[in-house]
């Protein structure tokens, strides 16, 4: 071993004499995630790519995140006006906006661009279906016409499926885009796209919204697994922004001297199905009393750092829908133990099995914990850690001889919780989400209704989702555990790290500033 | 010499062959709904029936097999489901990078083991002899994955020495990528004439190719070592001892032609090895060849890019060891 | 032969074997001498006595099976937990005992399935030579050159993952090796004794051919699966560590050296520990295999 | 010719003990051997397998290690005593003064290196003065007279087509071939003494007769001294003047070839001769009862009296000294004063 430390040190005095330069007066920060691109054409990302989609595409509208004073802001757009029935939105466009590659920015774009989504029909672009025709009044003012009072502001603001493209690039196939190409309005470019590797968003001179001082050059995107990786990038300096570190450091980061975690809301919950399809779970006494038996605060505590809430409703907390006067379930073994014995499961010990994706670190870590306390109470867990497609494919032929309990991370694809509540509970002839095989007629009118409210009156919408959400809770054929928070670690030198739940894992490089 | 040739490629073609119909099998038979995973999260039911019709997976197997098979010879060996690029692409750009760490490996496994284990023989019974069969047996009994953390451990987290992850310095990511000409990255700086970034990405190379070397190591320092010794038993040694030849032409010339060719046949298996090895240390490190390539799609059930890296492995196995065998031909005449 | 001859004959046979036996005892006693065999045995036999009677030895055998105990979460090494907790507030030795279960019988049973399997198929292709002998090397060919990590994944995503799946994905890749060092070893004697059978007159080929065969193969036998054991031992950790083989909460080395490195840089034993255990084990098997081989080369 | 030579002995051997280290314990292979060879003669010697034979060649040659095999006694060398030399020392010995050659000829070359390779080198180790003597005479390169010397010494042997052969691998030549080789590399270098460890063991009978023809011809020619090591008496009684009998590491008689076959002494010797001519290992036991004694606890006094006819009570107690009759040199109790007569009567 001797010769081996002798290359190193050659190799380390090598090292000495070759400095590698910063490139000097530019801000240039590496994001290290796990965040892999499935594709990049804007019309079928649905996926985690969206995290550069929003920089390098733009859509109409925003949402803007809880507790601002204005539901909406407009980007690509500067005014909005919806009629009374809800079915027609008119907008006006925004002036001097250019594409990356110079094409200038009208009606026309924005008309091609989302019927290119809607043709094209992969991804998200179900959320246009009730679009019925898209009209140009002239190059900066345009109609959407419904055939239903959806709540398009909702849909024209998705974070998916609704970015605008340029037309020069409108009829280019996936695979061009795929190949790394781009063509949006959006202040960063996309340059040295490597699948699954790295690439960079680098500044694109001419955005409409101008540069001030501090603002990004450009972002190096580094896909890293390893959470492990990720932390010491961070704390080594080599990153100024990761997407996840390992979960019991995020207190080392969060006191550390250079880095901080940036924590915001966000709509991921984690929530377990419940096989209605077969016993013992068909039995709602059961269903209610593991309810009653997970560990809800030691969960938030082990599996999130404590930076959870726990659930009330499969409705995350902060968007439309969520109520407090939906029931929550707590921890209550006693409870749980008298269900089980008034189902006539007092004595033998019940054995279940649940799936959860292996790669997950929050599901790896709680599922140990519900075992555990499921064995209080006499039933024997057993875990199945799976990869996503299989656990998938396993919960979509699982009424007879799959998992009992499913444990799934959700996200919604839009701010509005219909599509929540229709896929993983709606009742599906061909199961793809409701893993509680799961059929309320009376639950899949009241959303439906609540949906086609919602566009003009929100309250009535409102109280409608609750009214379904508690049928939810009390047939308890899922049960949701905790509404995740996001959390962002960085160094404290990036400042303007905003979280926007609308846009999951969505990161808005240009609001950043780096001192 | 030629006719033996012949029969190596014609057993790959064959083996390549079984190989497909076994991992394409495979990746029908099992469960995953491929079509689902192509479309990705949240597919709709139509979204999946259009994908199944777009990439035939409507057709009975041995039809699709047929179609892969003809796509294969041109080359095309599909889309991946996950990134939804074409897996030839991604291949021809991460092969090299596992490539060049491996052969790096494999070429300090021998540079230092045979030494090591030859000296071992040479000084039989010292001290130096029993440290390197320690080392030997060390370093074929370290886990790989364990090993790798403990390298990040010590020389990055307490010594600082090498970088922790990536085949690149961030700073130099910020650069336009060099042309990729050979698409192995140390003899493409090199030919970009960037010794910057040769010795960067040497730096970046050093600790995920200690870790891979380790096993190979001890496996020729040992099995050299005890060749050797066997060897300077013989008649033939001790003959030339006889008519007056010197211990160390009978040692280093004599001895050490005849002990090297079962440590040529050690190598073929320390290729495969470390091939697979690569799995473990490049997600480890973060270097984005094969094996981290192969991780991802097994954990996403990647088809398209598992079938095609397990001909890639076949094939180079298959290859590294015909190419051993023409090396033990050539240090031992004996091999017919 | 006359009676006499056979008498002595007899006579000399006795002393023949007399002879052998005492040869044996000598170098056995010889053998355990060396320090480093004896060292190694030791450690072996504490590590399977552990995992044997791991219930008795584990100071908390139930966190050992894997019940949380979030009260002492992430303990440093002290004298309650002698190698600390992990993130569940688990005792790691009570752990590591339990997960020398899954590396001592694991490796134990894929070797001796993988000599079960080989043995036999080598020895039959090396005596037949021709189409036997053809198949098997090739279908030993192709499942060697298959990575036991994508049949792993076949199989862990057909019946789930767990240690079955792994020792199966094992073992599939492993007996074609002592099919061919076995077929090779048995072509060679036969070379050999062939030769030898033209001189000594009289004798039967396979009669001289299997009185010499089966020993010579079983003690090529025996020093390859004593050698073998090491790298069953660690295949199964890499398995463990990708999460094809035991599933949490159970205890595996390898899995356990997984759950631990993200906290590599807070919690460094977490995931030092399990590795460094796989180490020490494997390292006495390779040390004490190769003593055994040397003894038994004499 | 006599035992008592007037000339002096190219190589003397005194009292040579060889003792082996072995996990068995220490066994004492050979156990005093005295003998003397002379210029251009030729001795044989003969024995048992397990007798030693080969182990007196190889301490004489110092081809043992030294942590195996550890040797006391004199080989004596022009008044030097090889056993006091270092490996290096000895070095300048072999090959130039002492060589030797093995029983199976094949598997004593090299296997890797081509013939021609290896006669080359010792060539150049052992024919320096004939090299620069080539060169000046033909005026070539160092190399072409290496190649010419080598060729030459090929051709010494009898070998024929000498430019193939040095091309040639050790697997792809004869046996009778590999051994003339091996022959012409032990002598190039002039040695005085050449030892034949069963040289001829492991080949056919005809190419034996060539070799053995070889072997006469080349101690006449060069007058070397050759000690031709066999446990076949009737090829020692085809080549040899001498012949030494071995028994258990210990010479039990020497006499000129007739002068053995006529009257041997020795009880042994008289087995030996009865078991002529199928004597072979297996077959050599059946003619004298009982086996080579277990060298860990050899038989006390005689080692031979367990299996001797003759033994008497003194043979149990006391090592038997060398006794030399008018022909003979024979080391038994039969023929030390006093018993001469009896030793007559029954023989």
């Amino acid at each position: 071993m001797k010769m081996r430390s002798l290359i190193l040190m050659a190799l380390v005095l090598l090292m000495a004499t070759l400095p590698i330069p910063a490139r000097a007066g530019q801000k240039n920060i590496v994001y290290a995630t796990s965040a892999d691109v499935t594709t990049w054409d804007p019309s079928a990302s649905y996926s985690t790519e969206l995290t550069y989609m929003v920089n390098i595409y733009e859509t109409l509208i925003r949402v803007n995140p809880p507790g601002s004073k204005e539901p909406f802001s407009y980007i690509l757009t500067t005014g909005m006006q919806a009629s009374d029935d809800g079915l027609i939105y008119t907008f006006d466009l925004r002036k001097g906006v250019k594409f990356h590659d110079g094409t200038a920015f009208n009606a026309e774009a924005v008309k091609l661009s989302i019927e290119r989504t809607k043709k094209i029909g992969k991804g998200a672009a179900f959320i246009w279906s009730d679009l019925e025709k898209i009209e140009i009044i002239n190059p900066y003012k345009i109609r959407f016409i419904m055939s239903k009072p959806v709540p398009l502001p909702q849909i024209a603001a998705s974070a998916y499926a609704s970015y605008i493209i340029s037309p020069s690039v409108i009829d280019k196939e996936p695979a061009w885009f795929d190949e790394g190409h781009e063509c949006g309005t959006g202040p960063y470019m996309l340059k040295n796209y490597r699948a699954g590797e790295s690439w960079m968003l680098t500044r694109f001179k001419d955005y409409w919204g101008g540069w001030e001082k501090d603002q990004i050059d450009n972002i190096l995107v580094k896909i890293s697994n390893d959470s492990l990786v990720k932390l010491k990038m961070l704390l080594s300096g080599q990153a100024a922004i990761v997407n996840a570190v390992p979960s019991d450091s995020y207190k080392a980061v969060r006191d550390g001297k250079k880095t901080k975690v940036v924590y915001g809301p966000s709509y991921v919950n984690y929530i377990v199905f419940f096989n209605t399809a077969r016993p013992p779970l068909d039995n709602v006494k059961v269903r209610r009393a593991l309810a009653y038996a997970f560990p809800y605060k030691d969960i938030i505590k082990v599996a999130f750092d404590g930076k959870a809430t726990h659930s009330r409703g499969i409705v995350p907390k902060g968007q439309f829908g969520h109520d407090e006067r939906v029931f929550q379930y707590t921890f209550d073994p006693q409870k749980a133990k008298a269900l089980l014995k008034e189902a006539g499961y007092g004595g033998k010990p019940l054995k279940l099995v649940m799936t959860y994706v292996a790669g997950n670190q929050a599901e790896t870590r709680m599922a140990p914990l519900m075992k555990d306390q499921l064995k209080k109470i006499g039933v024997e867990l057993e875990l199945k850690p799976l990869s996503w497609p299989a656990q998938w494919e396993l919960g979509k032929r699982a009424e007879k001889d799959g998992q009992d309990l499913f444990l799934l991370m959700w996200w919604p694809t839009y701010s509005d919780p219909y599509e929540t509540l229709v896929s993983l509970l709606g009742t599906e002839k061909k199961t793809l989400w409701n893993f509680a095989y799961y059929s309320n007629p009376e639950y899949d009118r009241l959303i439906r209704k609540a949906y086609e409210t919602v566009g003009t009156d929100r309250q009535a919408a409102l109280e409608m989702y609750i009214k379904a959400q508690n049928i939810i809770q009390k047939d308890a054929p899922a049960v949701a555990i905790a509404d995740a928070k996001t959390a962002i670690p960085a160094l404290r030198r990036l400042e303007g790290i905003v979280v926007n739940p609308a846009y999951p894992g969505g990161l808005f490089f240009y609001q950043m500033r780096l001192r | 010499m030629l006719p033996f040739l012949i029969r190596r490629l014609a057993g790959l073609v064959f083996l390549l062959l079984i190989l497909t119909m076994l991992v394409f099998g495979l990746s029908r038979a099992l469960p995953g709904d491929v079509a689902a995973m192509y479309v990705g999260l949240k597919a709709k039911p139509e979204q999946i029936q259009k994908a199944r019709l777009e990439l035939g997976l409507d057709k009975p197997v041995h039809v699709q097999y047929l179609r892969y098979m003809g796509r294969l010879l041109k080359g095309d060996l599909g889309i991946s489901l996950r990134t939804h690029r074409p897996v030839a692409r991604d291949l021809k750009e991460k092969l090299p990078l596992s490539l060049e760490i491996v052969l790096l490996a494999l070429l300090i496994s021998i540079a230092l083991g045979l030494p090591m284990g030859v000296v071992a023989a040479f000084k039989r019974d010292t001290w130096i002899d029993s440290a390197v069969n320690m080392i030997g047996s060390a370093a074929v009994s370290l886990p790989i994955f364990f090993l790798a953390l403990l390298l990040q451990l010590v020389f990055f987290n307490w010594l600082g020495w090498f970088p922790l992850q990536g085949r690149i310095s961030t700073m130099m990511e910020f650069r336009d990528p060099l042309p990729a000409v050979t698409r192995f990255g140390l003899i493409d700086a090199l030919l970009a004439g960037d010794l910057e970034y040769m010795a960067d990405m040497a730096w970046h190379m050093f600790l995920p190719v200690v870790s891979l070397a380790s096993i190979p190591l001890g496996l020729v320092a040992r099995l050299s070592r005890s060749s050797l010794l066997e060897v300077m038993q013989a008649d033939y040694i001790m003959a030339a001892r006889a008519s007056g030849v010197g211990e160390t032409v009978l040692f280093f010339r004599y001895g050490l032609r005849n002990a090297l060719s079962p440590v040529l046949s050690i190598m073929g298996l320390s290729m495969a090895l470390m091939l697979l090895n690569t799995f473990y240390v490049e997600q480890i490190f973060n270097y984005p060849g094969i094996g981290y390539w192969a991780l991802a799609s097994i954990f996403s059930l990647d088809y398209p890019v598992l079938v095609a890296i397990t001909l890639v492995l076949g094939a180079i196995y298959v290859l590294s060891n015909t190419i051993i065998d023409v090396l033990r031909r050539w240090v031992d005449p004996r091999i017919k | 032969m006359t009676m006499k001859d056979e008498l002595k004959y007899k006579h000399l046979a006795e002393q023949a074997a007399r002879e052998h036996r005492r040869e044996r005892k000598i170098r056995t006693i010889a053998f355990l001498k060396r320090k480093s065999a004896a060292a190694a045995l030791l450690v072996l036999v504490l590590i399977t006595l552990a995992a044997v009677f791991a219930p008795l030895v584990a100071p908390y055998p139930d966190q050992g099976k894997g019940a949380v105990n979030l009260g002492e979460r992430l303990q440093p090494l002290s004298g309650k937990h002698l190698l600390g907790t992990d993130t569940f507030g688990r005792d790691i030795l009570s752990r590591l005992v339990y997960g020398a279960r899954v590396s001592i019988f694991g490796g134990l049973f894929i070797v001796c399935a993988a000599a079960l399997i080989g043995v036999p198929l080598g020895l039959w292709a090396g005596y037949s030579e021709g189409a036997p002998g053809v198949v098997i090397s090739r279908i030993g060919e192709i499942l060697i050159s298959f990575p036991a990590v994508l049949i792993a994944i076949a199989i862990t995503t057909v019946i789930g993952a767990g240690l079955t799946s792994a020792v199966i994905a094992l073992i599939i890749p492993w007996w074609p090796w002592y099919a061919r060092i076995i077929q090779g070893e048995v072509l060679r004697l036969k070379r050999m004794l062939f030769v030898e059978a033209a001189q000594m007159l009289g004798y039967g080929k396979s009669y001289i051919l299997f009185r010499h065969l089966l020993p010579n193969i079983m003690r090529t036998v025996m020093v390859m699966m004593l050698l073998d054991f090491g790298p069953a031992i660690i295949s199964i950790g890499l398995l463990g560590f990708l999460g094809l083989g035991t599933q949490p909460p159970n205890a595996d080395w390898g899995l356990m050296v997984w759950e631990g490195a993200p906290n590599l840089m807070q919690q460094p034993w977490i995931a030092i520990s399990p590795g460094a255990a796989m180490f020490i084990l494997v390292m006495a098997f390779n040390i004490f295999g190769d003593n055994l081989q040397d003894y038994l080369d004499g | 010719m006599s035992v008592k030579q007037k000339e002096k002995p190219i190589l003397e051997v005194k009292d040579l003990v060889a003792e082996f280290t072995t996990a068995a314990g220490r066994l004492r292979i050979l156990d005093g051997i005295d003998f003397s060879l002379f210029p251009a003669e030729i001795l044989a010697l003969v024995g048992e397998t397990g007798c030693g034979k080969s182990v007196t060649a190889k301490s004489i040659m110092n081809l043992l290690a030294e942590q195996v095999c550890k040797r006391r006694g004199k080989v004596m060398m022009d008044g030097v005593n090889l056993l006091d030399l270092s490996k290096k020392q000895m070095r300048s010995y072999l090959g130039r003064r002492i060589s030797m050659i093995f029983q199976n000829p094949i598997a004593s070359i090299n296997p890797v290196f081509t013939l021609g390779e290896q006669i080359r080198r010792l060539v150049r180790i052992h024919m320096a003065g004939e090299i620069t003597r080539v060169k000046s005479e033909l005026g070539c390169t160092t190399a072409a007279a290496i190649d010419r010397l080598a060729a030459a010494n090929l051709e010494k042997v009898g070998l024929t087509d000498v430019d193939q052969l040095m091309r040639a691998y050790a697997h792809q030549i004869s046996g009778g071939m590999a051994q003339r080789y091996r022959i012409a590399t032990a002598v190039l270098g002039n040695p005085d003494v050449l030892i034949a460890d069963e040289a001829t063991s492991a080949l056919d009978v005809t190419v034996q007769a060539h070799i053995l023809r070889l072997l006469k011809r080349l101690s006449a020619e060069k007058n070397t001294a050759i000690i031709f090591i066999t446990h076949d008496l009737g090829i020692a009684a085809q080549l040899c003047q001498q012949v030494a009998v071995m028994y258990s590491g210990r010479i039990v008689e020497v006499a000129p070839t007739a002068e053995l076959f006529k009257n041997p002494l020795h009880p042994y010797t008289r087995g030996l001769l009865k078991a002529v001519p199928q004597l072979s290992r297996k077959t050599g036991l059946e003619h004298i009862p009982g086996t080579i004694p277990d060298l860990r606890n050899p038989p006390s006094g005689c080692r031979f009296h367990p299996r001797c006819r003759q033994a008497m009570e003194r043979c149990r107690r006391l090592r038997p000294p060398l006794v030399e009759t008018k022909s003979h040199q024979v080391c038994c109790h039969l023929y030390d004063a006093g018993n001469k007569e009896a030793a007559w009567a029954k023989s």
